[in-house]
């Protein structure tokens, strides 16, 4: 069979809902962070699906775009990370609670 | 110059209670000046009754342009000097000056004579200021002085609960009957576009509205007066609401009326007058016999044309006063309480006067008027003698053996009896025959009733006098009284002397006089005015007959003196026990259980609503449901990451479906 | 037009004198100054007025702000004969309020303060022309009632001030949507905000009448409740009853007057319309002011929150004068304005008085006052009296007008009726105020007289002892400012006209007057 | 004039990036003074203030129309600035300095200013995400930067983790916009969308997705949970650098895109119902759950998401093709009502959070009933922390009620009733968490009477501030001048109000 836009974006969609729930269900922050970046991928597959279909190279820049500031984001957040694991010796988020209601 | 004299008849006395208000003067000044301008106000009456003085020029008090809708407001402060309000002058002023000078003596032991002489001094203000007024607002503004007046004297001794009470409810009541006269006065201005009640000004208002309607106690509609009369008649408005000319004077007439019926104590409100006998008795003589609660009698004959608009009017002004006149006599049958005895008289005489003016007599009301305010303020004055003697003692059981130890006091005491039983000559006789005579001609029924009054008076009067004066002392302190002062007594004698002659004098004249006095003012009322309105019996013109005139009356009082006399002698007790009388007919114990009760429930309640309904339920528990949503709303923030990623997952997705997916 | 007008001095001195409080002047010397001059002031305008013709006098007329979006915001100042008697009302309340403040209050210097302020902000609505000035300078006031309310109120006064501040702020919100939306649904060329301006625009373009209906609402809830129309009134009795004196007479005497007046100015005239249309339900509401707040004041047992009810009460009148909208029931309301003001004042302050020298505010443990303190019960009398509409005292100038106004016009419903209910509310007030006067003063004073300290002590000043006050510890003198209420209100009583003259010609020059 | 060149247009961000790169090296090389870095940061953001007010507001592409200056551009522009040195002032001055790298600490908050200034000058989705995450990833760092304090740390990955959640919605919506219109170009997204009347599924779609991004960054409901407790959590200044710089970033970025691109009737179909959901959701959740708060800074956070309610609702009544509009120009009262809203709540939300972070030191903690008496303690403290909130609750004479009276008005006029109801409503129950405050600081007793003092700058500023609280409010003329530079004279006759975003 021939593989049309549409497969695409349901790849990206299934992959953006994985990481949805990954953001919601794990409960390490690490692999949080990782479920947000396949968000971030899915996003990217999107683009470059449509940049594909419609015959230009916008969208193809701007993952680019997307991917460095991801990177950007990658080395902040573990930065957050790591110093939480100091403070906390773990990175899960349970009773990461102090601050409520 | 002159006709600026004629103000010092308001200004002085109002100096007066004003710096005595602000206790500018040691006690006795307080009493000099107090006594000062009453005499001042005595002087200046005469000056305008010997036509010395005239009328001043009036002041607009209030003055607004009318509309297409509603007639203009014009109200000034004026001063009209009639025939009527001459002899009314006199009366208050020359009473009034006695009164003072009684008090001088009567009052000479009190600390708060200064307040007394005070409120005196007020009264003395509104009074001739009701006397004199131009117009009704203008008499409305003095009429609630003298209740304002009242009310202090009333509350004079303060610190007792039972003046407090009385002074209370002399106010309350009287305030209640002015509801209707507010409501009178705004129904005349309305029907004629002023409150004037110059004489002039009435008798036009007068052939505007006349029309000559049959003698039925009816409302009729515009078509039968027309019917009736052959002249269509003019519907008039009231804010909007239509109403039948006929309907509207009624309405007027008897809102007017209601002003005389707190005034006067007519009777559903009566109950105010005898527990007014709480004040000093010089204020009972002055104010709650004489003068003041005689304003109203003098209102309803002021505006007496515009009485005679609503024959339903004049009939029931008749009924109440006649009910009152018998209604208080037998209440005054079992009182014993020597003030209260006469205070219920004065409800009963008071009655005689409104029943004339309802019989078309103003002439007769006026001069029943003028002969008991002599006689009730001699029987007032003597009665406080009488108290002053025998050291606040008010019980008549308590006294006995008088006549001997304070003769003075007792024989004019006796006096003033033999005229308010209108024994001849003195001058209740002729007065009372005069009204019983216009009864007669109205409709026999009020004649009867009133006879039988006048049997009544006469029974509780002797009864009064045999009790307190005769037999021998009953209590400590009857058996050595001392006889009062000399300021004291002089009053007693002249008034005595009034309430002798003033019947006599000019009887036999058929110009001069007392009697024809007020009849040539009743007669004039409309002379201004051609023609002479309608089938004569604007006021009615007793025919001589000596059988009624005379005879049947004069009987009643004989046989009810003698009754009494007999009955009475040399008791130690009553012999009658008629518990329906000695209550005064429950009226009281009525008013307090079902009327006042009722308001104060009804207050109760509305007041739970609003503080629980109102602003517990609705204004706090409006604010406590935001408060609690906001406690709701942050449970939310449970400050887990993963409870925030998935509200806002939520949030997403619920947003994205019902927009896209969700029609 | 554009030159400076004595009005402004109004503002400026209290203005002025909050400035030197602040730094560090005597507070109370201060705020008497300035309340004394401006009570002069507006003495002089009242004489100086140019009565004949009723119009604006004394105007000022800045360009002010002109911001995108918003109409043009001008700084325009002037009275007529409708707000000239209501500034000479502030003045005198202001200078009373401030006199009878005891000198030795806690934090005097803010105390003072605030109530200047108050005075200000009601001095400033009522001789603004233009609506963007008259509604924020209303607004002044409504903070430093809460704090005086909340710092020297009595008993409940946490619950009080918030109630308060939270309900008029609800109030003016709704009565900012209901400005905005009159001035907005006009074309852009011409919305502005300048009264006169606005009015004779709508004379000639009147606003669609289903608009109208829907604005007219908004502008009755709004100054209904900032003047406790029935069934907005909650805030006031617990309000007043915890209010420190000077702010009850400041808040009841003058800052409610502003929603009538606001009525008066642009409710009715310029939403006329609307106003026909409603008329039925403001005169339902105003019955409800007569019956049911006259008979809930019948059950009151404390003095303080029945003077609250009753001054809730006699707003009734004041909406009855303004329904009818002819000369005789304006006029009439307009001079039962300052009378109200005048008696409200007399009663709040003296309330306050009594409170503070017996410790004491339920009837039923007082009595007997007179015979210690005779200055006290006369001067109370003389309120009550005024209250009660007692001739010679200016209400019953005012309430004689709005029966007569009332019952010639042409009202829905009931007709003649509203007058008759009128009239029965006066029979009402004699009731409770003359209870009120023989449970405090007549009667014998209970044995066991011993001021609990607490209440005097929250009564407004600090540290008065309460047992000697059971005594009249004042000569005449020490009550002047109550004598200069009870004068101004007696002068008003017995010569009307002198307010009238001034009054009448301005009224009949409102427009759509039956 | 400066000439309408592509480099002299982009001249802000330039000079600023320039400045901060500046100090970062100079601070490396030659260890200054915490001081003098601060004083630099301002002197640079004051030279690129006055660089940025010579332009004028004309409507130009540049910089191959990837960029967009207009009056809305220009008056972010400013704004940014304004906060920024406020924020970078506060940071060094007021607060309790921080531990390590205060360098870094000042130089960062010009990079978030960088972003949000490109953010609101940006025509283009991709520029839009760059400068975005620019902003934004500045922020993660300042939230978390006392990484000793675990509260710190706890709002940074909070913030971190749900601002990531956002920008992947933000990056698919964009996709799919890109997709379907084909371009990233605002404009020719906005001729699309005209083009073809009928909206595809994939266009609001992709639409809804961006909005809830940027939903995300003016913190509305449903998706504002990480407003209170970032606020609470993060250092003052930055508290305050968040609800205003942040919010207005996303507000101008909502503005370009709902008033800019989607305002034809199909897309407004689609949005308006949104905003108008999350309008009201703000204005009850914000200002209800505000109430019960003891703590002082997460009541001004959750305050915050409630005025993000206020705002929405002038936004909605800017949009052009709202049905119920007789007179069309009111719409651009709705972006005035914006402006003028952002500026006095900038003023409002400073006052307090400068105060609150001068308490930070004094006082034991920041609940309200620490506040007790401290009227006692510093009159210019109470005053300024009352005098703020009686502006955020909008009552006269302060310039809280001009913002709040502009909503109403546009509210009334573009016929949003059931809107101005909940904005009334919301106002009243706001006042009921404003007013504790006050009534702590002014009428219960304190708990310790010691007076405390303040530097001469801070009182400066304070008063400075209190000032133009009252001038802007009692003078509005003033705003005008903050938000358009239109001539201060009053005499000038009233313009009609010129839309900041056209198309």
């Amino acid at each position: 069979m021939e593989i049309t836009l549409n497969h695409y974006l349901a790849v990206a969609a299934t992959l953006f809902v994985i990481g949805l729930m990954g953001v919601m269900m794990r409960r390490n922050l690490i692999i949080i962070y990782m479920s947000l970046e396949m968000m971030l991928q899915a996003a990217n597959l999107t683009l470059v699906a449509f940049s594909r279909f419609n015959g230009h190279l916008d969208g193809q820049v701007f993952v680019f775009f997307v991917i460095t500031v991801a990177a950007a984001e990658v080395a902040v957040g573990l930065a957050l990370i790591v110093a939480l694991f100091r403070l906390r010796q773990t990175t899960q988020v349970d009773n990461l609670t102090t601050l409520k209601f | 110059m002159d006709q600026y004299i004629a103000w010092f008849l308001l200004l002085a006395p109002l100096a007066a209670s004003v710096t005595i208000l602000l206790r500018l003067y040691s006690p006795n000044g307080a009493i000099f000046a107090s006594v000062g301008s009453a005499s001042l106000c005595f002087l200046i009456a005469l000056g305008i009754a010997w036509g010395g003085i005239v009328a001043p020029t009036p002041w607009m008090w209030i003055s607004l342009p009318g509309s297409n809708e509603s007639p203009g407001l014009e109200i000034e402060i004026g001063m009209i000097f009639d025939a009527l309000s001459k002899g009314m002058l006199l009366i208050v002023t020359g009473v009034g000056l006695l009164v003072h000078i009684f008090s001088i003596g009567y009052m000479a032991q009190d600390p708060g004579r200064a307040r007394f002489f005070g409120g005196l001094s007020i009264f003395m203000f509104s009074m001739t200021g009701i006397v004199v007024s131009t117009n009704l607002i203008e008499m409305f503004f003095f009429w609630e002085g003298v209740g304002l007046s009242s009310y202090l004297l009333i509350g004079f001794w303060f610190t007792k609960e039972s003046a407090a009470a009385a002074a209370n409810k002399a106010f309350v009541c009287n305030r209640l009957a002015d509801f209707g006269f507010m409501i009178g006065i705004l129904t005349y201005w309305i029907l004629m576009g002023t409150v004037s009640v110059k004489p002039i000004d009435l008798s036009n208002s007068y052939h505007q509205n006349a029309v000559s309607l049959p003698r039925v106690v009816s409302i009729l509609t515009p078509e039968e007066i027309a019917a009736h009369t052959g002249t269509a008649i003019s519907v008039r408005h009231i804010g909007g609401v239509n109403l039948t000319s006929p309907l509207l004077l009624t309405i007027m007439v008897l809102g007017l009326f209601g002003g005389c019926v707190g005034k006067s104590a007519m009777f559903p409100f009566h109950v105010w007058l005898p527990d007014a006998m709480e004040g000093p008795t010089p204020v009972s003589a002055l104010i709650h016999a004489a003068t003041m609660v005689a304003a109203g009698v003098y209102m309803l004959c002021r505006v007496y044309p515009l009485l005679l608009l609503s024959t339903f009017g004049l009939e029931f002004i008749a009924c109440i006063g006649c009910f009152t006149a018998i209604f208080a006599a037998l209440i005054a049958v079992q009182q014993n309480d020597i003030k209260r005895i006469l205070a219920y008289s004065t409800l009963s005489q008071l009655g005689y006067m409104v029943m004339a003016v309802g019989c078309g007599g103003p002439d007769a009301a006026m001069f029943h008027l003028t002969t008991h305010a002599f006689f009730k303020a001699l029987l007032f004055l003597a009665a406080g003698s009488v108290i002053h003697a025998l050291h606040e003692e008010q019980d008549i059981w308590k006294m006995g053996g008088l006549d001997k130890k304070i003769p003075l006091t007792y024989w004019t005491f006796l006096l003033g009896m033999l005229a308010l039983i209108g024994c001849p000559p003195f001058s209740g006789f002729f007065s009372k025959d005069y009204i019983l005579a216009d009864a007669h001609a109205f409709h026999p029924a009020f004649y009867w009733v009133g006879v039988a009054t006048a049997f009544l008076t006469a029974f509780y009067m002797t009864r009064l006098v045999v009790v307190a004066f005769l037999g021998s002392a009953r209590s400590k302190a009857a058996e050595h009284p001392h006889e009062s002062p000399l300021v004291m007594t002089i009053p007693l004698i002249i008034l005595a002397v009034l309430s002798v002659g003033s019947g006599l004098w000019g009887f036999w004249s058929s110009d001069s006089g007392m009697k024809n006095f007020y009849h040539n003012w009743a007669i004039n009322l409309f002379s201004d005015t051609d023609p002479i309105p309608n089938n004569g019996h604007f006021i009615t013109v007793p025919e001589i007959n000596t059988g009624i005139e005379l005879g049947i009356p004069f009987a009643a009082v004989f046989f009810g003196a003698l009754l009494s006399y007999y009955l009475y002698l040399d008791r130690t007790t009553d012999p009658l026990h008629i518990r329906l009388l000695a209550r005064k007919f429950y009226v009281d114990e009525l008013y307090q259980r079902r009327l006042v009760r009722g308001q104060q429930l009804l207050a109760g309640l509305l007041n739970w609503i609003d503080a629980w309904i109102l602003d517990g339920l609705i204004l706090r528990g409006g604010a406590y449901i935001s408060v609690g949503f906001g406690e709701v709303f942050r449970l939310f923030q449970t400050g887990s990451l993963q409870t925030y990623a998935f509200i806002f997952t939520l949030g997403g997705v619920l947003l994205i479906y019902f927009t896209l997916f969700a029609h | 037009m554009n030159s400076f007008s004595p009005l402004i001095a109004l503002l400026l001195i209290p203005l002025g004198a909050i400035l030197f409080i602040i730094a560090k002047a005597p507070a109370r010397m201060t705020a008497l100054v300035a309340s004394g001059l401006n009570l002069a002031i507006s003495l002089l305008l009242l004489l100086d007025y140019p009565a004949a013709q009723g119009s604006y006098a004394w105007e000022m007329n800045f360009p002010w702000v002109n911001l995108q979006g918003l109409p043009p915001i001008r700084l325009h100042f002037g009275v007529d004969g409708i707000s000239l008697p209501l500034v000479f009302l502030t003045a005198i309340v202001t200078a009373a309020a401030i006199a009878i403040s005891p000198g030795n209050i806690r934090r005097s210097s803010e105390y003072y303060c605030y109530l200047l302020l108050m005075s200000l902000g009601a001095m400033g609505a009522f001789i603004s022309l233009d609506i963007f000035f008259f509604y924020i300078f209303h607004e002044f006031a409504l903070i430093p009632t809460f704090l005086l309310i909340g710092i020297w109120g009595a008993q409940n006064r946490q619950f009080a001030s918030f109630q308060v501040t939270i309900y008029l702020m609800a109030g003016s919100l709704i009565l900012l949507a209901g400005l905005v939306a009159l001035i907005m649904t006009l074309p852009p060329e011409a919305r502005t905000f300048d009264m006169i301006a606005l009015q004779s625009y709508l004379n000639d373009h009147p606003i669609a009448v289903a608009t109208q209906n829907l604005i007219f609402p908004l502008l009755l809830v709004g100054f209904g409740i900032l003047v406790g129309l029935f069934p907005f009134h909650s805030w006031a009795p617990p309000g007043y009853a915890s209010a420190p004196p000077a702010a009850a007479m400041l808040h009841a005497g003058i800052l409610k007057k502003f929603a009538i007046y606001g009525m008066i100015r642009i409710a009715i005239p310029m939403v006329h319309d609307g106003f026909e249309a409603w008329l039925p339900v403001l005169l339902a509401l105003l019955v409800g002011n007569f019956l049911y707040a006259g008979l809930i004041t019948l059950a009151q047992k404390e003095l303080p929150t029945m003077i609250g009810f009753s001054s809730i009460m006699h707003m009734g009148y004041l909406f009855l004068g303004v329904a009818c909208w002819n000369t005789i029931g304006v006029s009439g309301a307009v001079v039962l304005m300052v009378a109200h003001g005048l008696s409200a004042a007399l009663l709040f302050g003296l309330s306050g008085e009594i409170t503070q020298r017996a410790g004491e505010n339920r009837f039923a443990e007082m009595g007997g006052l007179a015979e210690r303190a005779p200055t006290l019960a006369v001067l109370f009398s003389f309120a009550s009296m005024a209250a009660m509409g007692v001739p010679g005292l200016a209400n019953f100038a005012g309430e004689v007008m709005v029966f007569f106004g009332s019952y010639a016009a042409i009202l829905p419903v009931l007709g003649p009726g509203y007058a008759i209910i009128a009239i029965y509310g006066t029979v009402l007030t004699a009731i409770f105020q003359l209870r009120a006067i023989k449970s405090i003063f007549y009667g014998l004073m209970p044995a066991r007289y011993e001021p609990r300290a607490a209440v005097a002590a929250t009564a407004g000043s600090e540290g008065t002892p309460a047992a000697p006050g059971m005594t009249d510890t004042s000569a005449l003198a020490e009550h002047a400012p109550y004598v200069l209420l009870i004068l101004a209100s007696l002068v008003i009583g017995f010569m009307p006209f002198l307010l009238l003259h001034i009054v009448e010609p301005s009224v009949s020059l409102l427009p759509h007057l039956k | 004039m400066i000439p309408a060149s592509d480099i002299a247009y982009f001249a802000p961000e330039l000079i600023l990036t320039i400045w901060a790169m500046g100090l970062l090296l100079a601070e490396a090389f030659f260890s200054l003074e915490p001081r003098t870095i601060t004083s630099g940061a301002l002197a640079g953001i004051l030279a690129c203030f006055l660089v940025t007010a010579l332009f004028d507001a004309t409507p130009t592409l540049f910089w191959s129309d990837m960029c967009k200056w207009d009056g809305a551009a220009k008056f972010f522009h400013l704004f940014f600035l304004a906060v920024a040195a406020l924020v970078i002032w506060m940071g060094d001055e007021v607060q309790e300095p921080v531990s390590h790298g205060r360098g870094e600490f000042v130089v960062l908050p010009l990079f978030t200013t960088v972003g949000l200034m490109l953010l609101a000058a940006t025509n283009d989705f991709m520029l839009l995400f760059i400068s975005l995450e620019l902003a934004t990833i500045s922020f993660y760092i300042l939230v978390a930067y006392q990484r000793r304090n675990l509260t710190a740390l706890e709002a940074g990955v909070k913030y971190l983790i749900l601002g990531g959640l956002s920008s992947a919605f933000l990056v698919m919506g964009i996709a799919y916009l890109f997709g379907i219109t084909g371009s990233t170009r605002f404009d020719a997204i906005f001729n699309w969308l005209h083009g073809h009347h009928a909206l595809q599924t994939g266009v609001s779609f992709g639409m809804l997705l961006v909005l809830t991004g940027v939903g995300f960054k003016i913190a509305t409901v449903p998706f504002h949970s990480w407003a209170p407790d970032v606020y609470e959590g993060a250092p003052n200044s930055i508290t305050a650098f968040l609800s205003v710089g942040s919010k207005a970033g996303g507000l101008i970025i909502l503005m370009r895109l709902v008033l800019g691109i989607f305002d034809t009737e199909s897309a407004a179909a689609v949005w308006i119902p949104v905003l108008s959901v999350g309008a009201i959701a703000s204005l009850l959740l914000g200002n209800l759950s505000a109430i019960p708060q003891r703590n002082l800074k997460r009541m001004l956070g959750y305050s915050s998401i409630g005025h993000t309610g206020f705002i929405l609702v002038a936004v909605i009544g800017a949009s052009v093709s709202l049905a119920a509009s007789p007179y069309p120009t009111d719409a651009a009262t709705g972006q005035i009502a914006v402006t003028v809203y952002l500026v006095s709540y900038l003023l409002a939300t400073f006052t307090a959070f400068i105060v609150l972070a001068v308490l930070e030191r004094r006082l034991p903690g920041l609940e309200i009933h620490h506040l007790a008496g401290l009227s006692q303690r510093s009159p210019l403290l109470a005053a300024a922390f009352a005098l703020s909130l009686v502006s955020l609750a909008g009552i006269p004479p302060l310039s809280g009620f001009i913002a709040k009276a502009l909503v109403v008005l546009v509210a009334w006029n573009r016929g949003l009733y059931t809107l101005l109801f909940f904005t009334i409503f919301a106002a009243v129950a706001a006042l009921y968490y404003y007013l504790g405050p006050i009534k702590a600081m002014y009428w219960s007793e304190p708990l310790d009477e010691t007076p405390i003092r303040l530097n001469r700058a801070t009182s400066g500023v304070l008063t400075a501030l209190i000032v133009l609280l009252i001038v802007t409010g009692f003078w509005a003329q003033s705003i005008s001048a903050l938000v358009n530079g239109s001539n201060l004279s009053p005499n000038a006759t009233p313009a009609a109000p010129v839309a900041l975003i056209q198309h």
